[in-house]
């Protein structure tokens, strides 16, 4: 039997000293995680690791297929962006039982032994999604956009913004004249429900609840149709360059800048440190319903029209002529 | 002889009952649809049948009409194609690119993105016509090919915004006057067109129907024409998606109709080996099928990116399946050799007025989904048991 | 009061548009073989399917009774567990499934938990055997001859428990000798006691075999006679309703000495490269009937579709048309020519049976029902109207799918197709198979006309009285080869078949004359 | 006399050759998985053809072998099904609230699941053989429906973790000792088969094939089975999910083979009046046919689901199409009446081996989708020129 050895002859065979990571990517059909692969990639080249990744275009099975193969390659390293936290244990279980530390990245993987986890907490995204509009629209009607219907993280959006809204809600101060989801996070999809719900309402809504930027962009669409782009407030998240330039042009009112080179550097350098079998640090720990991992959490930062040049563009996340590209010079604000 | 002339006229009277029946089963689509909108708009308080809806619907419907149009010819001929999507997303993404990263024009950028599709159309074509590989597999594959392609060209990113041109084609109407102006046009060619063809028929010594038959029909056309004309106007006119479905319609329903290339894929679609036998050129008819299903996905993929006005990685997923299921909803035999592109137009409406109104409800997401699938089966159906 | 095993009283039965049986009486009297004759479309096959519960009973009014006893099938299955199986004019086999499979589908042994397949292929043998037919049990169906396929199907039903044996049409496709098994076989069952009901527009078969007929005429009962007080003639009238005075009204005309058709040397192989035509070489002249005899499987179909460009294999050899060397590929190459090829199997090659009459019939001859690469409507229905009144076609209307009409009306349609495309060189492949006696009439005045416009017509047949009857000139094949020629003066039965059972050719085939 | 004689030497050639012809064909696909074995392995550097990996493979092939299996009956039997994916995520994700939200045991869950899919699977043949509505809406239909029924009961919630003996199904190794007698015993039943039936058809006078083929045959397949039993107990031992793929596997080949039921369907999908007119009861056998499509998606649901450890509202999304891909890629013919569970088998492992061989060797996610899709249409193009 050569279930001891397997995992050996990779590193027998030269390069001994070359460290491997595995990063499994959840899907590439959003914009943000092209990014979080790019600058993982590089941070991890610079500290002397090779990198392969894997994406699982959304299907959580094939996600399993794909870490069960990297671990069959020998990686001294796992990181995993979850494309369902709860749907993992059993090959992080392999993983561990191949001594491979794994590293949970954006998303918590639950009921398993991991190693650490670095994240923007997605409820938190929800109540900033949801702090921001009430406070530009503290009495009115709300139309709720959730992302995909089988996406978990919708469902954790959701419960963040439920968590600022309810209260209102239940006072009576916030009416919510719809809730609809959009399906795949498609951006079509969700310019069909906004028109759906503009003409059932009359155009009387105030503010929609949207939980990311494609479905938001599909949404402002359906808005600018009826020329309340930029008069209805509306939300996003992930600072998607068409997001960033419809806030620059006032369409959109804000969105939720996850630092993504933040988070990716960040992962990068602990996974080389778990993959050497070095001490991590972390200021807090969670309860992933097995053991108590430690957090590094990363805040997510809300981006709007006043702080675009001192957070996505100060980032080098998109270049100023990008996000401003849209904008005639005159209204642009002084270049960073 | 008397005998002879007796099943004549025998012939005659069945003339009749076979043809009223005939029209019934292409007036149940419409009942089912006249159904869907009465119900929808009880429990939208008329909301569902107002102009601004109607507009939507009409908008809303576009993308997969089109599809739907293309589709019942592959289907009528007998194959199947499973790409659309995938190619609507990424000839979407073709024009974006171009225009939003290198500045093309946006004539250009249409023309581009028809002819790219067109071109991978041919491409399938030749392996479903020349390489005899089941078009099922080849667009399956299709279907992977050009979601990666897309994937590796954007590099995964969200391409906008278009320019105000290219905005223009999915997102403006057609305002008040040159609107009613077309309703016009229209009807007067439809008047026109049934008086010659009464003249022809009549010199020629043909059987014409009572003229009460005829003009009946022009003028419940008519008047649908000028209520649809009106009801748009009293919005923002008609919508140019719509007009563009319009359009794309009569073209295809006349080439499926009135030109040797239709007659060709319905007999080819009925019976290859007889078709074979008749002198039809099986593998160039089939390829010309994929060359235009993929331009016209080239269409539709221009409409959505101007819908959105921009290009994301996973535009069109899926839409495969909605533009296969107008075809049948429409009576379109997926054995092939069977089906009708005003069929298939209306099965795209009832798809999109089911969304549409449970979207406007403001149903919950999981009853939508449990409610579009029973209609999906009902309303096939109802078609199914009314032809028997 | 005499024993019937079958009577079915005041069947009527309506399809939508159509009534196709008109209050029919029909009795059978145990024991005898019953013949059923009439036109195409006058309702033979429905009365059968009637009786085998293919039209479940509440699908149609009247009565049946079985030893006198009333019965209602509300499925095939009843009607088989009451004895009765029927062999379809329309094969019933599953072309993907071996022979043993296909006859023993439906019956007990495959109804066994376990299949056990060496038995069935052992049972299958036997049968086999016993009825003179050397075809392995484990080959697929669709491998088989049509003729084969024709007996397997005979087979099938006699594997069940049988009392009344229905036949629809069974000798369409069958070769001579094939025929003579068959003839062999339902005399053996009369003599056990079985009740065969004969359906066939082949009437030498019908008097030489059956002990009475009934005759149906649209829907009708016309008369049921015992054998012995009918002739053929009597048949034909009261099938018709008129009379028909010859049967092959074949008219001397005049045969123009120039040689549309020369073929030379013509060699065919199929996709695997086997030779299946080997050096070939004939002409055909203007105006002229030129018969090709032989046994079902000699070659002829092959021939002529490879000639028309419709074959997938290799081919060699010189096509001259109109003495210009010609090179035809596919059908359309050939259609240019003038060629016209109707197929013997008008289902599968020649129509599209889900669309209508007026389409079937310009299918190949759009460009002149064309204005502008535009379709004309009014034009097309005209020409087809012009061209199937010609043919005497009998259609509820022509936009009628020709799937619902009876096969005469079918083959009408082809031939209609093609005489649109005003062919120089019209192929008839067995174009009288499964055809009425009136149908086939109409025909051969067809053939006359065309031959006197100056057509050349090549019939190939597998009928010899409709060859000798209807040919200037007769070539005879086997195995792929030209056996024998022979004016039509010279024309015998027994020399015909002497050369298409490969016999040593008595006439050594001569290309010119 | 002597013609008869003569034909049938030349049909028994023809028929011969045939036979020969039919064995390379099902050899060819198994010359295109060796082929992909040994293009992978040599990008790999052996990585792909390791025990483990064989393992991991054998396993990640098993959901979709599992929907394969039935998928072949569908199709055989002329119909398609097009729901699976969401059938799989359904009863999985009942599975789940039953054993998570409500404690029921593992035993009953996987019953429950089983029936469950059972139940629905006979609600969709119900329409499609009583109401003769197309099974290609139908499935669609159920596709929506059974998504939405899924979401409404999770509440879009994944639901996990599952207990341990439920976890054990997907992810548990039958261990060496038990794996070698399982392997000996299948190879003595095996050789025991040939014999008996050689004999047998011996007795009854049947022509049999040489004894160096029959023999030979065993051989190659008593060698195949022990080289993948040592392979599999190099690495933990035989994967359970691939035992069960393996069981059910053996069952329905069986089924298909030997019953009356299985042979009805063949014959229903190859000519279904002629079907009819055997008496062979046409509504009922395609219930059945949906019935066990559905009970299959049930074990498929448990299986993925003790995979994932976590039913998830997403699970089993578009795994129809990979099921159906499987069976084309097989030979199954999608017009019915032609089909091999087997070749769906090898079917389901090529593309399970794309999968894994594109991402051991790390290729970039969009050339993923471009290679899996190219090897798809190449991979059936060359099964059927081979046929030619
Ligand atoms: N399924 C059907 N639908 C509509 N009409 C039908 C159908 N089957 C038969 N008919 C019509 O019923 C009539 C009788 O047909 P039937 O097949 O019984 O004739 P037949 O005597 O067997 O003719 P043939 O000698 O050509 O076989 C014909 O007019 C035919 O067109
Ligand atoms: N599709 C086919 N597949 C296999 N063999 C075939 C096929 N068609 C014909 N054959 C074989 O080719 C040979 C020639 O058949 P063909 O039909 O040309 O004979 P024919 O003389 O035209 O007979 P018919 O009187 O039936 O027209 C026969 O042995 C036949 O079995
Ligand atoms: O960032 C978001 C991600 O967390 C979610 O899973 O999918 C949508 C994205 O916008
Ligand atoms: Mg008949
Ligand atoms: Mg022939």
């Amino acid at each position: 039997q050569d279930v001891s050895n397997e995992s050996g002859n990779k590193n027998s065979e030269g390069e001994k000293d070359k460290l491997t990571i595995g990063l499994s990517v959840s899907d590439l059909t959003l914009e943000r995680w092209q990014h979080d692969r790019d600058f993982f990639v590089e941070k991890a080249k610079e500290l002397g690791a090779e990198v392969l990744v894997q994406s699982a275009n959304g299907d959580e099975a094939k996600q399993l297929s794909q870490i069960e193969n990297m671990i069959s390659q020998g990686i001294d390293a796992l990181v995993i962006i979850a494309i369902n936290s709860d749907s993992l244990t059993t090959v992080v279980e392999q993983a561990k039982s191949k001594g491979i530390p794994v590293l949970a990245y954006d998303r918590l993987i639950n009921g398993a032994e991991i190693d650490a986890y670095v994240s923007f907490d997605n409820v938190r995204v929800g109540e900033m999604q949801a702090e921001y509009l009430v406070e530009k629209v503290s009495k009115g009607k709300y139309f709720l956009m959730g992302g995909s219907p089988t996406d978990n993280n919708a469902k954790m959006f959701r419960e963040g913004q439920m968590n600022v809204l309810q209260p209102l809600i239940d006072k009576g101060d916030i009416e919510v004249i719809g809730d609809q989801w959009v399906k795949g996070w498609d951006a079509n999809e969700a310019l069909k429900i906004m028109e759906n719900a503009l003409t059932a309402n009359n155009n009387d809504i105030d503010a929609v609840v949207a939980s990311n930027d494609s479905t938001a962009g599909g949404a402002i669409q359906a808005l600018e149709a009826q020329g309340l782009a930029g008069k209805v407030v509306i939300s996003g998240q992930d600072a998607d360059l068409a997001a960033v330039q419809r806030i620059a042009e006032g369409k959109q009112s804000m969105t939720i800048y996850k630092p993504i080179k933040a988070i990716a550097t960040k992962s990068a350098e602990v996974a080389v440190q778990l993959a050497k079998g070095e001490k991590i640090t972390s200021d807090s720990t969670i309860n992933n319903g097995k053991v108590d991992v430690p957090f590094i959490k990363l805040d997510p930062i809300k981006v709007d029209k006043e702080n675009l040049v001192d957070t996505v563009i100060k980032d080098g996340f998109h270049s100023y002529d990008e996000v401003y590209k849209n904008v005639p010079e005159s209204e642009r604000p002084p270049r960073p | 002889m008397s005998r002879q002339l007796s099943t004549v006229n025998v012939n005659e009277q069945r003339n009749k009952g076979i043809s009223f029946k005939l029209d019934l089963q292409s007036y149940t689509l419409m009942i089912a649809l006249v159904l869907i909108a009465v119900i929808f708009s009880i429990f939208t308080g008329g909301e569902y049948l107002s102009s601004r809806n109607l507009s939507n619907l009409f908008t809303q419907m576009s993308v997969i009409a089109v599809l739907a149009v293309g589709m019942t010819l592959v289907i009528v001929a007998g194959h199947i194609d499973l790409s659309v999507g995938s190619l609507v997303g990424l000839t979407g993404g073709i024009a974006a690119i171009l225009q939003v990263w290198h500045g093309w024009s946006t004539f250009s950028v249409v023309f581009a993105a028809i002819i790219i599709g067109a071109i991978l159309g041919l491409w399938q074509g030749w392996w479903v016509a020349y390489r005899a590989v089941p078009a099922f597999i080849v667009t399956l594959g299709g279907m992977l090919v050009f979601r990666g392609i897309l994937i590796g060209l954007s590099k995964g990113q969200t391409i906008a915004p278009m320019s105000e041109s290219f905005k223009q084609i999915g997102n403006s109407y057609l305002p008040y006057v040159p609107g009613y102006i077309l309703a016009l046009v229209s009807i007067v060619i439809l008047v026109f067109w049934t008086i010659r063809n009464r003249s022809k028929r009549m010199n020629m010594g043909l059987m014409i129907p009572a003229a009460t038959v005829d003009y009946g029909k022009v003028a419940v056309y008519s008047i649908l024409i000028l209520l649809i004309t009106y009801m748009l106007n009293r919005y923002y006119g008609i919508p140019v998606p719509f007009l563009i479905v319009a359009l794309l319609s009569i073209i295809f329903i006349f080439i499926s109709n009135k030109t040797a290339f239709g007659r060709y894929i319905y007999a080819i679609g009925g019976n290859q080996e007889a078709a074979a036998l008749s002198g039809i050129n099986i593998k160039r008819n089939i390829l010309w099928v994929f060359i235009i299903m993929g331009g016209l996905s080239g269409v539709a993929g221009v409409l959505l990116t101007s819908r959105l006005n921009a290009a994301t990685v996973n535009a069109g997923n899926m839409y495969e399946l909605d533009a296969i299921a107008a075809c049948v909803i429409g009576g379109t035999s997926l054995m092939g050799g069977k089906g009708k592109i005003f069929g298939a137009l209306i099965g795209a409406l009832i798809m999109a007025s089911i969304d549409n109104g449970m979207s406007i409800m403001n149903i919950e997401t999981f009853w939508q989904y449990i409610v579009k699938g029973l209609i999906l089966i009902i309303a096939v159906w109802i078609d199914i048991s009314s032809k028997k | 009061m005499e024993t019937f095993a079958l009577q079915m009283k005041g069947i009527t039965k309506d399809f939508p548009g159509v009534r196709a049986l008109d209050n029919v009486t029909f009795s059978v009297r145990k024991g005898e073989i019953h013949a059923l004759c009439g036109e195409n479309g006058a309702g033979k096959s429905t009365l059968m399917k009637i009786l085998s519960g293919v039209y479940p009973h509440g699908t149609y009014e009247g009565q049946i009774l079985i030893n006198g006893k009333k019965v209602q099938f509300k499925s095939i299955k009843e009607s088989q567990d009451a004895g009765i199986a029927i062999i379809y004019q329309e094969l019933a086999l599953v072309g993907e499934m071996t022979v043993a499979e296909n006859l023993f589908l439906g019956h007990d042994f495959m109804r066994s938990k376990i299949i056990n397949w060496n038995k069935i292929y052992a049972e299958a043998q036997k049968w086999l055997d016993q009825i003179g037919l050397d075809i392995d049990p484990e080959t697929k169906v669709k491998d088989l001859t049509v003729g084969k396929q024709q007996l397997i199907e005979i087979v099938k039903a006699l594997t069940k428990k049988v009392d009344i044996l229905i036949l629809d049409e069974p000798t369409a496709a069958l070769t001579e000798s094939d025929v003579e098994i068959l003839m062999n076989l339902l005399h053996d069952l009369r003599s056990k006691g079985v009740t065969c009901i004969y359906i066939s527009h082949k009437l030498g078969e019908v008097m030489s075999l059956a002990d009475s007929v009934t005759i149906l005429r649209d829907g009708k009962t016309i008369s049921t006679d015992s054998i012995e007080n009918l002739t053929e003639d009597m048949i034909i009238t009261k099938m018709v309703g008129r009379e028909l005075t010859e049967l092959f009204p074949y008219e001397p005309h005049p045969i123009r000495n120039e040689k549309i058709l020369e073929v030379k040397n013509y060699s065919v192989f199929d996709e695997n490269g086997k030779q299946v035509i080997q050096d070939v070489s004939f002409s055909l002249k203007k105006g002229e009937i030129l018969g090709f005899s032989g046994l079902i499987g000699a070659g002829r179909s092959e021939l002529f579709i490879s000639l028309f460009g419709g074959f997938k294999g290799k081919k060699t050899g010189t096509v001259l048309i109109d003495g210009k060397p010609t090179n035809i590929q596919k059908p359309a190459d050939a259609i240019k020519e003038g060629l016209a090829y109707v197929s013997e199997d008008r289902k599968r090659y020649g129509l599209v049976l889900g669309m209508d009459i007026t389409k079937n019939t310009t299918l190949t001859a759009l460009n002149k029902v064309m204005k502008l690469k535009v379709i004309d409507e009014a034009l097309e229905i005209k020409s087809t109207e012009d061209i199937t009144k010609k043919m005497n076609l009998k259609a509820p209307s022509l936009e009628a799918a020709v799937g619902q009409l009876s096969g005469g009306n079918q083959q009408k349609i082809v031939l209609s197709k093609w005489l649109l495309n005003d062919p120089k060189i019209l192929i008839l492949d067995e174009p009288t198979r499964g055809i009425d006696v009136g149908a086939k009439y109409e025909i051969y005045k067809i053939m006359n006309d065309l031959v006197k416009q100056g057509v050349g017509i090549i019939m190939i047949s597998s009928e010899l009285p409709e060859v000798m009857g209807m040919s200037d000139r007769i070539l005879v094949m086997s195995e792929g080869r030209i056996t024998g020629e022979f004016l039509r003066e010279e024309a015998t039965q027994e020399n015909i078949m002497r050369c298409a059972t490969g016999g040593k050719k008595s006439v050594q085939t001569t290309i010119n004359s």
